[in-house]
């Protein structure tokens, strides 16, 4: 029999013996990315204050350690000793269960995620990820639509009105998110032609500044990316898609009744999706930790510096320059309505997302096949978008009048 | 500059007429407008009259069984984007208003009631907070209709004096709608940045008031004080400051597909309707209509300054943003002409009996002394009569009704605040919208709860 | 309005009045005409208020209904009042401004105490609505064929009406060291 | 793990189909026993869910793709299914207030 | 385009340069001279106390949150230079809306706002500051409470919305201000006046308050 | 080691199924079914039908049963139903069916009805890479005709989804002039 997750890890390529160091480096694997992931939460609490400050002319935290950046740490500790109040309306077993699940599906997702190459833990040669998964893409799908249990039952169970708005609206957006965020990641799965992160990080390996153009699934799968990026930003609830806790709407959605530190496990959960979801991008699309070695002649292109540290290094920079990202898009963009993110993700997202995916896929099989590209693709793009011409002239207009059914 | 905004600088009374051909007209001939917008504003009222105690009888505010797919909602008083303590009754239908009504008095201090308690001497000092957001303005508008009654006009410089800060005041409140809609749209650095240049001027009427806010310096006859030294420096500083950060918002929204797509064509209101309502401000003047008290019936010295009337054609909540932007940078155009053009002289009518003496008179003059001590005991009096004076606050036209009897008392004092009646365009305007959009309506009523409940 | 003449209290009769529109509601309306501090007031039976608003409005171009708010005269019967009205304890005030000729004029209607009752303008101005509600809050003046007619600012349950004379204003005692009872 | 292995049985397909048929019957006797139409959807759930794990059970136990080719289908269908069984119990909701199966019996006439 | 807009002002903030906030305890803005902070009972050089308990300043309160009680002043050791001295002075800052009439009450200029206004107090007794607290201290200086956070210098000015009004709307006694001698400070000097500079520069004679001694009188209105 | 996962998820499979037939509350019973399918997830994993088992949860988990919460809070229908007093016979009558079919079921595995010989035309490949390209090759060879046709079924069930909940404005204006007028 097989160990069920990280099948592809070279940790298991002897069979599995549950009394051995495998399982303390999995454990010791697990543990730390779960440690790691709470501190670069803390720390990207602590930096988006910081930026966003920055960014308005403010100082931002500045009292809790060295320029405020035990901040975070210092809400925590004060949330964790706040009274826990639980609305006599809500819904006990489920108020009290919802941060919880809230926050698993973020650092499940992370599990999947290539921090680094091979290396060797007590003795055992392991990969720089907790499990390498043969479904590796599929997992991260199904953790991102496994995350709006936790807003959607906190919204319910706390039994009063605007918590519950907020929860219809979380489940509508990532039901319709989640579409156009698969379709985002199959243009790269195709180009890639596995669903292994660890395949897809190995065919981004870095061989010069050509591997930027041509090896990363950046420009190849350039819809892909923004795509991905919008529909990513919808999934977490960042602004200008924050319309599941939205204050000027919905007062905070659906921790409007929370209190203590099940409030501060749901924000722990939303900003460590954003990590996540950052890693995750960078993992498909900027070639996760692949990159240029430091100083080669020094090091050696292969050494312990530029073979295990390097690549953490550029996996670390990139989802810093997407965490920044995110936060100059929080400080810039006016929210949008919730109608318009609804518009935005169904009649343009999916339709674009099919569209560049059919393209994708004619692309790659001319290329197998060699066929001319230069005939096959407009063929297929005229094809595409006269399938939508049809549906679209289906559609009832404005103003034209449809019998109902009743 | 978007090209939805226009300018317009013609005489007043022009505007009035021209305007007139077009829409007003129609107020006269009982068209269908005025009967539909009345239908619907009953219409709306006869659901939703359910009074608070109604609602306490029934115990939840929402009857499950009979409304069937809506769901009535109240938004606020605590709610962090009614402006204070508004609370409005919403149904919904999943999220689109059905209809809606705002609910007030949560903020009813009774100032008019405590109006008759204060003298002519203190009584700036309760109006002054009511519309907090622009407590000149109130002063402003109280100084007038007592001054109406004693039937003096402060000295020029106080005129001036008085102008120069009403239009800072004025700014000062426009920037705090520019941060507070900002916020209600989730533009969260808006927010800041409008924060950011009230805080200048702020500190500017800091600086020459004593107070941020509730400053209590525009008194009967005048001014409590003269400008302070470098007040010239210090105010064309300022301006520059805010000039430079509107220009900022303006950069930061304006072409901003987002925040086009969220308020273009939202809360559309007609001329019609506002007038119908007794809307006036800036809501009225994005229907098209260029009504500003400053131009059609100047007070003060606003006749002999150079100013544009803004106004809009499309009644919509991006106009109302857009217009309070642009009157900000015609504000900073009034004060730079104040700032030039401030004559010398005295600042308060010399009346002894309203202006207490010089301070060192008080040691020269036995009568100064009289003056002093009486006029800070039991006031002045003020012959009996009634007056309504009224002026262009940020908010729209604010008016003080003021009845004495002859005592040193006002027999009633009666502020109609332009916010208090703006509030009753909520109704037509947050019909159909989403819930978001209803925030976003609310937030271009710019209502401020001190002066609607007074 | 800067123009006009400057005086205190003038009374004037039908034929001396200085003010069009005021000459039309004395002539159609019965109504007494005062100036007051250079503005133009009407006196007019309460009976007559609606047709009076009604007509200013189809007839003299009168667009907006500024204000209505009321005056409590309970300590203050003796006050002067033109020729022709009788003073009562309540009066009703109500400013109308018209646009289109750059014209205010205030019509006020005594209304007595035995019988506090107004024929709403809410169907003839849709923005007397708040006001009225107001009005019949804090001082118990009831506005016939008023949609809405509940307290507006008051909670529901409150006893009086708090604007009128003799409710008393309520204080909330000041507590000085110095000085142990409560002022 | 060798005192585990002796004291746990050996897992053959049997176990599985076991489980499959319990399950199944848990969603069929609840199909039957619950009237909220809603539930009654999620017992169907259970039942499509026991027939995937025989598939799968049998896919494995056969070295064969087609068992688990099948699953995929049986997933479409199920979620074609909940769409269009939702909308109609939304619809049913809208005009009678009540999702109760024994209150829908307009087509009995 | 509009969008990339956006972006571009905000990514210019970046940058410590233009900070608008400061960390505030730690530090803090120049306050102007006329805020109208707490008040201070102002004392005579030879240490007099300035206040004579004539209760102008309660009569004029809006709020009514200042009691004062005045008494006979003791033949053997006068506390006012004048008949009689405020006995008790006390200020209820849970009412104090620090409008300043009482500061342009005071006939004696016994009573001035200080620029201080970080209060925490902890509970009600502690808001109502009775004489003993209000008064200077011997250098002229404000008491600094347990409750109150301010810094050294933050207490000097202590008179300038007094000033500011004590012309009473005349230009011409803009530059004259009847300071009477100060605790710490002396007879000032009348400081910078508070007029615009555009203005020309008051000359006081010494028959400017002869040739407007008639106005005082005033004539009544009607 | 197999022992434990399988009995740890079929407890986990018994007692979700079990709630979702005894929970009073369609949110309980919806949340019972999420850990009913995340468990024969783990079943499915454990029978190298990984990328079933992810599409289990993706379909399951994140899509049906998101659905059936936003169902039931969208009506409003998360209070327990009536207890239905008149069916006793009728749950009788359930419960011994369902005996009976067990039975039948469990006599007719024991007996090997349906042991044949494995099929050897699609093996599955070896575990350690996944058998997502052998799924993937039956699907788009074998079924390719039967995989079209489902997914236009799917398209029409979206469809037809849409125009059931769909309620025109017409209707609901009628609606509210019943209302106005009762």
């Amino acid at each position: 029999m097989r160990f069920l997750f990280s099948a592809g890890d070279p940790l298991f390529d002897e069979a599995f013996d549950f009394m051995s160091m495998m399982t303390v480096v999995v454990l010791l694997k697990v543990v730390v990315a779960f440690v790691v992931l709470l501190v670069s939460v803390m720390l990207y609490i602590w930096g988006m204050r910081k930026w966003i400050a920055d960014m308005q002319n403010r100082v931002g935290p500045a009292n809790a350690g060295p320029a405020g950046v035990l901040q975070t740490l210092a809400d925590g500790i004060k949330l964790f000793f706040k009274e826990q109040s639980i609305p006599d309306s809500a819904d006990r077993p489920i108020f009290r269960l919802a941060p919880y699940l809230s926050i698993l599906p973020a650092f499940l997702m992370f599990c999947v995620v290539p921090i680094g190459g091979e290396v060797e833990i007590l003795g055992r040669k392991t990969y720089l990820q907790v499990a390498e998964l043969p479904i590796g893409a599929m997992f991260i799908l199904a953790c991102s639509g496994i995350a709006v249990y936790g807003v959607m039952l906190a919204g319910w169970s706390s039994g009063s009105k605007y918590p519950l708005l907020g929860a219809v609206r979380a489940s509508a957006q990532v039901l319709s998110y989640e579409a156009a965020f698969g379709l985002g990641m199959l243009a790269v799965l195709m180009r890639a032609g596995t669903l292994s992160t660890r395949e897809i990080v190995n065919q981004q390996q870095w061989v010069g500044m050509e591997s930027l153009v041509r090896d990363w699934f950046l420009l190849p799968a350039f819809l892909g990316f923004a795509i991905f990026i919008l529909a990513a930003i919808a999934e977490t609830n960042h602004p200008p898609f924050d319309f599941v806790e939205a204050e000027q709407e919905l007062v905070g959605g659906f921790v409007t009744e929370y209190t203590g530190i099940r409030f501060a496990i749901f924000f722990l959960a939303e900003f460590m999706n954003i990590i996540t979801m950052s890693a995750v991008a960078t993992t498909l699309f900027l070639g996760g930790p692949s990159g240029p070695a430091i100083w080669p002649d020094r090091f050696g292109a292969g050494g312990w510096v530029n073979g295990t540290v390097v690549p953490v290094l550029w996996f670390v920079a990139k989802v810093l320059l997407l965490t920044f990202c995110t936060v100059w898009i929080r400080a810039s963009l006016p929210r949008l309505r919730y109608d318009q993110l609804m518009a935005l993700g169904w009649k343009w997202l999916i339709e674009l997302a099919v569209l560049f995916v059919l393209y994708v896929i004619v692309d790659e099989v001319a290329q197998a096949e060699g066929w001319n590209r230069a005939i096959a693709i407009p063929l297929a793009l005229v094809g595409g978008i006269a399938a939508y011409g049809v549906l679209y002239l289906c559609m009832p207009k404005r103003g034209e009048t449809v019998e109902e059914f009743r | 500059m978007s090209d939805t905004t226009d300018t317009n600088a013609t005489d007043a009374d022009d505007v009035a007429l021209e305007v007139d051909a077009g829409e007003v007209a129609s107020a006269t001939d009982n068209s269908n407008a005025t009967q539909r917008l009345r239908g619907q504003t009953d219409e709306g009222a006869q659901k939703l009259t359910l009074s608070e105690k109604e609602l306490v009888l029934t115990g939840a505010p929402w009857p499950e069984d009979d409304l069937g797919d809506t769901m009535l909602i109240n938004m606020g008083p605590q709610h962090p984007s009614t402006h204070g303590v508004l609370r409005i009754m919403m149904e919904l239908d999943a999220e689109e208003v059905v209809r809606a009504k705002p609910v007030i008095g949560y903020l009813h201090t009774g100032m008019e009631k405590t109006a008759e308690e204060l003298t002519y001497v203190q009584g700036c000092t309760n109006v002054t907070r009511m519309d907090y957001a622009s407590p000149l303005s109130n002063e402003l508008v109280f100084c007038m209709a007592v001054e109406q009654l004693l039937d003096i006009e402060g000295p020029e410089r106080a005129q001036w004096m008085r102008m120069m800060l009403c239009e800072l005041n004025r700014i000062s409140s426009h920037l705090l709608f520019q941060a507070t809609n900002g916020m209600d749209i989730g533009a969260v650095s808006m927010m800041i940045y409008g924060w950011r240049e009230r805080e200048e001027s702020l500190r500017l009427l800091e600086k020459i008031t004593g107070l941020r806010m509730n400053h209590n310096f525009i008194r009967v006859g005048g001014t409590a004080a003269d400008l302070p030294d470098g007040w010239q420096r210090d105010t064309l500083e300022t301006l520059a400051k805010i000039e430079r950060g509107v220009h900022e918002y303006d950069e930061l929204l304006s072409e901003n597909p987002i925040w086009k797509s969220r308020l273009l064509g939202l809360g559309i209101i007609s001329t019609q309707e506002c007038l119908d309502l007794s809307i006036t401000g800036p809501i009225l003047r994005s229907t098209g209509f260029a009504w500003d008290l400053r131009k059609a019936q100047p007070y003060l010295k606003y006749d002999e300054v150079d100013f544009d009337v803004v106004y809009t054609t499309n009644g919509d909540v991006y106009d109302r943003w857009r217009i309070r932007l642009e009157e900000i940078f015609e504000s900073i155009k009034i004060v730079r002409q104040c700032v030039e053009m401030m004559p010398t002289g005295d600042y308060r009518t010399q009346d002894a009996k309203i202006t207490p003496p010089p301070r060192a008179r008080i040691d020269e003059s036995m009568e100064a002394l009289i003056h002093h001590f009486k006029l800070f005991t039991e006031g002045f009096k003020v012959p009996a009569g009634e007056t309504y004076a009224a002026l262009e606050s940020p908010r729209g036209e604010i008016g003080c009704y003021m009845v004495s009897d002859g005592s040193a008392k006002p027999l009633r004092m009666h502020i109609r605040g332009p916010s208090f009646y703006n509030l009753q365009s909520m109704g037509p305007m947050v019909r159909n919208a989403l819930v978001a959009d209803a925030v976003a309506i609310v937030s271009s009523v710019d209502p401020i709860m001190g002066e609607v409940d007074r | 309005m800067s123009d006009e003449v400057r005086e205190h209290d003038h009374e004037g009769t039908a034929d001396a009045i200085s003010d069009p529109v005021a000459a039309v509601l004395v002539e159609r309306f019965g109504g007494v005409f005062r100036d007051s501090c250079g503005q133009a007031v009407v006196y007019l039976d309460r009976a007559q208020l609606a047709p009076a608003v009604t007509a200013l409005r189809d007839d003299e171009r009168f667009t907006m209904l500024v204000d209505v708010t009321a005056v409590d005269h309970l300590t203050n019967s003796t006050r002067p009042l033109p020729d022709g009205v009788v003073g009562e304890r309540f009066e009703l005030v109500v400013n109308l401004l018209s646009h289109v000729r750059n014209h205010r004029v205030r019509i006020i209607c005594q209304v007595p105490e035995s019988d506090p009752t107004v024929a709403s303008l809410t169907p003839i101005y849709g923005g007397a609505n708040l006001p009225e509600r107001e009005v019949y809050d804090l001082f118990g003046i009831h506005f016939d064929g008023h949609p809405d007619h509940t307290r507006i600012l008051m909670p529901d349950e409150w006893d009086g009406h708090p604007l009128r004379k003799d409710f008393a204003a309520a204080r909330v005692p000041v507590t000085f060291k110095g000085d142990p009872s409560p002022r | 793990m060798g005192l585990l292995a002796e004291i746990t049985p050996d897992i053959t397909a049997n176990y599985y189909l076991g489980l499959a048929a319990l399950m199944f019957v848990v969603g069929g006797v609840g199909m039957l026993v619950r009237r909220n139409t809603l539930i009654m959807f999620m017992c169907v759930e259970l039942m499509l869910n026991a027939v995937n794990l025989t598939f799968v059970t049998f896919a494995k136990t056969m070295n064969d793709a087609h068992g688990q080719a099948i699953v995929f289908f049986t997933l479409v269908v199920a979620a074609a299914e909940v769409a269009i069984g939702l909308a109609i119990i939304v619809a049913i909701f809208r005009r009678r207030q009540g999702v109760t199966a024994d209150d829908i019996d307009q087509l009995a006439g | 385009m509009g969008l990339a807009k956006g972006f571009g002002v905000t990514f210019r903030q970046m940058g410590a340069a233009n900070r608008v906030t400061v960390p505030y305890p730690q530090q803090k803005r120049d306050k102007p001279e006329r805020l109208h902070g707490r008040h201070v009972l102002n004392r005579y050089e030879d240490g007099m106390e300035k206040c004579i308990g004539c209760e102008l300043c309660a009569g004029v309160c809006p709020a009514k949150c200042i009691y004062v009680r005045g008494k006979d002043n003791p033949e053997d050791h006068p506390v006012s230079p004048g008949e009689r001295y405020g006995f008790v002075y006390e200020i209820n800052y849970l009412r104090c809306i620090h409008c300043d009439l009482c500061v342009e009450a005071c006939p004696t200029e016994a009573i001035t706002e200080t620029k201080l206004f970080e209060f925490s107090f902890a509970n009600r007794q502690d808001a109502i500051y009775t004489k003993d607290e209000l008064l200077v201290d011997d250098d002229g200086r404000a008491q600094r409470m347990p409750w109150e956070h301010w810094e050294g210098h933050e207490d000097t000015h202590t008179s300038a919305w007094m000033r500011a009004t004590s012309s009473g709307g005349r230009a011409d006694y803009e530059n004259r201000v009847n300071w009477s001698g100060e605790l710490g400070v002396g007879v000032r000097a009348p400081e910078q006046g508070q007029h615009a500079p555009a203005a020309p520069v008051a000359t006081v004679a010494t028959d400017a308050t002869n040739a407007h001694g008639s106005d005082d009188h005033g004539q009544a209105h009607h | 080691m197999e022992a434990v996962v399988f009995f740890v998820a079929a407890a986990g499979v018994l007692a979700g199924a079990l709630g979702v037939v005894l929970f009073r509350h369609p949110v309980y019973a919806a949340l019972s079914l999420v850990g009913s399918m995340l468990a024969i997830a783990v079943l499915f994993l454990q029978q190298d039908a990984d990328l079933v088992a992810i599409v289990q949860i993706v379909v399951y988990a994140s899509a049906i049963t998101v659905l059936f919460l936003f169902v039931i809070m969208l009506l409003g229908v998360d209070r327990s139903e009536a207890r239905d007093t008149g069916h006793l016979f009728q749950r009788a009558a359930a419960v011994v069916l369902g005996v009976a079919v067990l039975v039948g079921i469990v006599g007719i595995v024991g007996n090997k009805w349906v042991a044949g010989t494995p099929a050897s035309s699609a093996p599955l490949d070896d575990p350690r890479g996944g058998n997502v390209r052998a799924v993937a090759e039956v699907l788009f060879t074998d079924y390719i005709w039967a995989f079209e046709v489902v997914s236009v079924m799917l398209v029409i069930g979206v469809v037809g989804s849409v125009v059931l909940a769909r309620r025109s404005r017409q209707i609901a204006a009628a609606r509210q002039r019943e209302e106005v007028s009762v």
